[in-house]
């Protein structure tokens, strides 16, 4: 999604005569059918939800403990994919060292990869050597609140990387040749310069590793577990709520991601709009 | 001022091969060359910006090749300016003076001075993305002064703005460039643009430069037929040339034929390139009588004409298949009453007959 | 990832002086530490992978069955997403209708929304009046396979959309107007130049669509179940198999999922730089 | 041939107000006007791909205002060519005969033919990423010119092309429309080059069209300041108009004062803005007795002299504050011993001084 921040069309097409009406219209209405599409799950959510029910079920103690774990393991996700990000995403806009294809594309993987590998890929790697060692010096992840941060950078980090990249790629390297010219170095230009330049980008990146961040369930599942008051996030709690039947208490805790999900997508708009 | 010596610097398939350059003390110096022959790549290495291969860059007699852009003592003036988007034009200016951590006040009232020079006072806390095309090129301009450089590189600085404002802000570069002192290099594709500001230039081709000297120079006597084709030379002609006593006789592809002054030319014979400006061939209705030793005198008749304002230029069609460009001012033409379709006379000096060596 | 296909940065930085050589050593460190940390995953699941149990495992009919959903219901969301994907990208790169920007962002929304909870609007939707009227017709989704195909391009086509509209983005409308004075109707000239222009883009639409689809989990789980030869795909084959702890079974359909992702993210690589 | 009656369009905060045109059958006709003035929305119009607000478009007598693009009898040359990427040279040319449903040999015959006359014949089986700008612009043609259209419509068919190629392909495109004669509109913002092909010139600006005539007449006698100073006009000031027998006075800011003749002037008195070219000003070192009556002569010295090969320049200052623009043909300023620093005394003819409305 984040492309339409940077690209729009060079001249949009007017609708002339007869031919091109019929034509747009066409098009259009598989735009429309689309939209009710999702608009009709949306309203459907909408009409089904008990507000009561709704009230008494956020109060419950498990769905809180939830709500706030999910709060800070993405606050931090956020905080070390940014980390990682703002500097790989400099690093594969301005250099290029062999087999920076390739490297790229690595970079890219956890994106298309499906989230449950990257949950069992982990699992597996603390049943290996490395991992067993990793775990006896005391960092333990596995069903441990360490690991929903784990698991959550790796499927995450990715999105932010490739935003902030994106956006040191519209800066115009010479901005910072210039900078260099009038007494920086080049980590002063990169400070001075293209930071502050790029802060947009850098927030689209944030709200991109968060959303998803807090939306990831198939890989916690299988790496920390579904265990109440320990290792449930929000997606758990819709699932376990669910699968024993109370639909309404799920159904609220949906609702709520999804005006989370929304603000984020408006914010994305808001900011990457402003980047142009 | 800069001296570059025996440059050389590969990047991907493209190469600067073995540059050369010797730029005066508070010269402007232009360097000229189509798009894609390494004039950026050349201005970046003075920069620092580009780590050389081989050779030496000295300005103001220190070797600065392993110096930073920032302890070279240079203003860079970039194509499209590249203003910092996030600071408004007082802070653009600023930024060199910040970097030095100047005191505040001082930098305040050299900011102000540079702004009263280049006339963008009334610009002070906008933000680049208000200002104009050439409003951005003087704040450029500024911003590059600052830190008084040794030596200004401007990179195509007019080459984005319109061509109805383009000449005058060429003149005003090289006024100000008089009333700085600063050595100035100033590279563009547009040879009018360098006839306006240059006292020297060097013309940069496919990663090399072909020739050096002042405009004059390169326009009469290019060093080749690329250069002569790039400076519009407006009639080149292939030839054959033989010794003929104190001239040399160019017998040209298509049935013409010209003489030029023998010491001019350091080849005596073989294939060349003729070239004839069009502004150097005199046109008359009738046959001159009595033309100077040397004088090439062809016929033709005027196929075409057309009437640039301050410009005429026209097309002679002369023996089989040669046709000479040839220009003349307004009021000369409108005194000439020549119009198209009428026959004519040409006459060339044997000093304005140019020969090169076959590329 | 799609965006790195269409833009590449104007210059690359060449790194020069010490100052600079510090600069890109730290900045690369950290693109070197997370390419290591992910590769360092996918190493420990090969090097615990045990190839005999994996030919035992993937010869069980179950899996067999699995693989065999998973294909023909992805095959499906391909075509029946791209059916939507190649007039709304045009639509939406073309004109401009009121509220455009609206419809551009709820067409992002299911990029950007937790997949459970498209899961579960689902389940939502079909325990209202109107999906209920929608079952009795005889078009049943829930716990069935149509239901896997429904979900699967309600969270992929969004995907593909946006790399449609982000080709026709890219495409010239000029084109399409000398093709008008050429004799074309509107219509003639968006079948006949455009849509041929927009292959690549199409065809990596439909891959980013196909890994998308092919990975979903978290979903099904909510509105199709993990019903063994009936609603098992792969990414439930993973979690039923690591659930009971037959990790290498797990391990056996993760790679091959790891393999698949990387043999798209190549292919689209590939077809999105001849692109440009 | 093409009539343009009040045309009117408004897209977002731009307009096209009250166009009319006449373009005439087998004319080269220039829309000249800088970029953003709407030219290229005026052609779309032209096109019939935009719709229009109100007015009435017609072609050889048609009223193609409700008809589609394909019905119009146009042939289109955008901008950068826009050729289809995904087709050889061959299948580009031929695609308006497939449309058509043409037989495949009256397609191959007709395609050959057309290469044939534009000179590509070599590139038939080549795509259109591997052509350079100029053989991109002569496929485009073709491909527009393959329908045999009433109407040849070019948007700025030589911007994208380097400077060197420009003229030469300039001179070939009226050839072309010569040899065709095919009525011709061509959109430019580059005032030289309309020089080079137009019959007439529409000038463009800010959405209507402000001046129609010849080349010579927008060049001599612009219809305002803005027309003006879009052709170069060189000098522009701002005077007082007073009447003086059968002269105007034109006393102009900065101490100088022009004649012109007074029958040649809408405007009796008041404020205006006077023009008067630079080719159009007699340079002489010493002041001409017996100039003809109502010719004016002003005093001077040479500030600066820019030499452009065929055409030289030189910045005079007269009066308090006035500096004049001079032009001199080549052959013309070394027969007159000028340099930089010299008195000189100038003299306009009251014909050559052109009086406008202040805008």
């Amino acid at each position: 999604m984040n492309p339409s921040l940077f690209s729009e069309p060079r001249t949009t097409a007017p609708v002339t005569g007869l031919h091109g009406r019929l034509f747009a219209a066409s098009m259009l209405a598989f735009v429309g059918l689309f939209v009710l599409g999702l608009l009709a799950l949306f309203i459907a959510d909408v009409s089904y939800i008990n507000i009561q029910a709704v009230a008494e079920v956020l109060r419950a103690p498990e769905i809180r403990a939830a709500l706030w774990l999910s709060a800070w393991t993405s606050a931090v996700t956020v905080a070390i994919g940014l980390l990682f990000a703002v500097p790989m995403g400099y690093a594969l806009s301005r250099y290029r060292f062999p087999g920076h294809a390739v490297v790229d594309s690595i970079v890219d993987l956890p994106i298309i990869l499906p989230p449950l590998v990257v949950g069992l890929s982990l699992l597996v790697f603390f049943q290996t050597d490395v991992g067993r060692w990793i775990e006896a010096t005391g960092m333990k992840f596995v069903f441990q609140c360490k690991g929903i941060v784990l698991c959550q950078v790796l499927v995450s980090a990715s999105f932010g990387i490739r935003a902030v990249k994106l956006t040191f790629d519209g800066i115009d390297p010479r901005i910072e040749h210039v900078a260099m010219t009038l007494g920086c170095t080049r980590a002063g230009a990169f400070f001075r310069v293209a930071l502050p330049m790029a802060r947009r980008g850098i927030i689209v990146g944030g709200i991109l590793i968060w959303t998803r961040a807090f939306g990831i369930f198939g890989p916690l599942m299988v790496f920390v577990g579904a265990v109440r008051f320990r290792t449930e996030v929000l997606p758990t709690t819709i699932y376990l709520e669910q699968s024993v039947g109370r639909i309404e208490v799920a159904l609220a805790v949906a609702i709520l991601m999804l005006v989370l999900a929304a603000v984020a997508l408006v914010a994305v708009r808001i900011v990457g709009l402003g980047q142009r | 001022m800069i001296r570059i010596e025996q440059l050389n610097l590969a990047v991907d398939t493209f190469a600067l091969s073995n540059i050369s350059l010797h730029v005066k003390p508070q010269e402007y110096f232009v360097l000229l060359g189509p798009t894609g022959s390494g004039k950026t790549l050349l201005i970046e290495c003075l920069c620092g910006l580009n780590p050389i291969d081989s050779g030496r860059i000295c300005i103001d007699g220190v070797d600065v090749t392993p110096l930073e852009p920032r302890s070279r003592g240079i203003g860079y003036v970039p194509q499209d300016y590249a203003l910092f988007p996030h600071k408004t034009v007082r802070n653009n200016i600023g930024f060199g003076l910040e970097n030095r951590r100047a005191a505040r006040t001082s930098i305040r009232r050299e900011v102000d001075r540079l702004m009263g020079q280049l006339g963008v006072n009334h610009l002070a806390e906008r933000f680049p993305q208000k200002l104009s095309g050439g409003e951005k090129q003087r704040v450029a301009l500024a911003r590059a002064l600052v830190l008084e450089p040794r030596v200004l590189l401007l990179d195509e600085p007019v080459s984005a703005l319109d061509e109805q404002t383009r000449d005058s802000l060429c003149r005003q570069l090289k006024q100000l460039q008089k009333s700085t002192h600063t050595t100035t290099v100033h590279v563009c594709h547009n040879f009018a643009e360098m006839l306006v500001v240059a006292d020297r230039v060097g013309i940069v081709w496919q990663g090399r430069i072909v020739q050096v000297g002042t405009p004059q120079e390169v326009l009469q006597r290019p060093s080749s037929a690329q250069v002569a084709r790039f400076v519009q030379a407006g009639n080149l002609l292939g030839a054959r040339a033989a010794a003929d006593g104190q001239w040399l006789r160019l017998a040209c592809h298509g049935g013409v034929e010209f003489r030029a002054a023998r010491q001019d030319v350091q080849t005596a014979a073989g294939e060349v390139v003729v070239m004839v400006r069009p502004e150097n061939i005199q046109l008359a209705s009738a046959r001159p009588e009595n033309p100077p030793p040397g004088t090439t005198v062809l016929e033709g008749s005027v196929r075409e004409v057309v009437d640039l304002g301050s410009l005429v230029k026209l097309n002679v069609a002369c023996g089989a298949a040669v046709e000479l460009l040839v220009s003349l001012g307004k009021r000369e033409y409108n005194s000439s009453r020549i119009a198209a379709g009428d026959h004519v006379s040409l006459a060339v000096a044997p000093e304005d007959v140019h020969v090169m060596q076959k590329p």
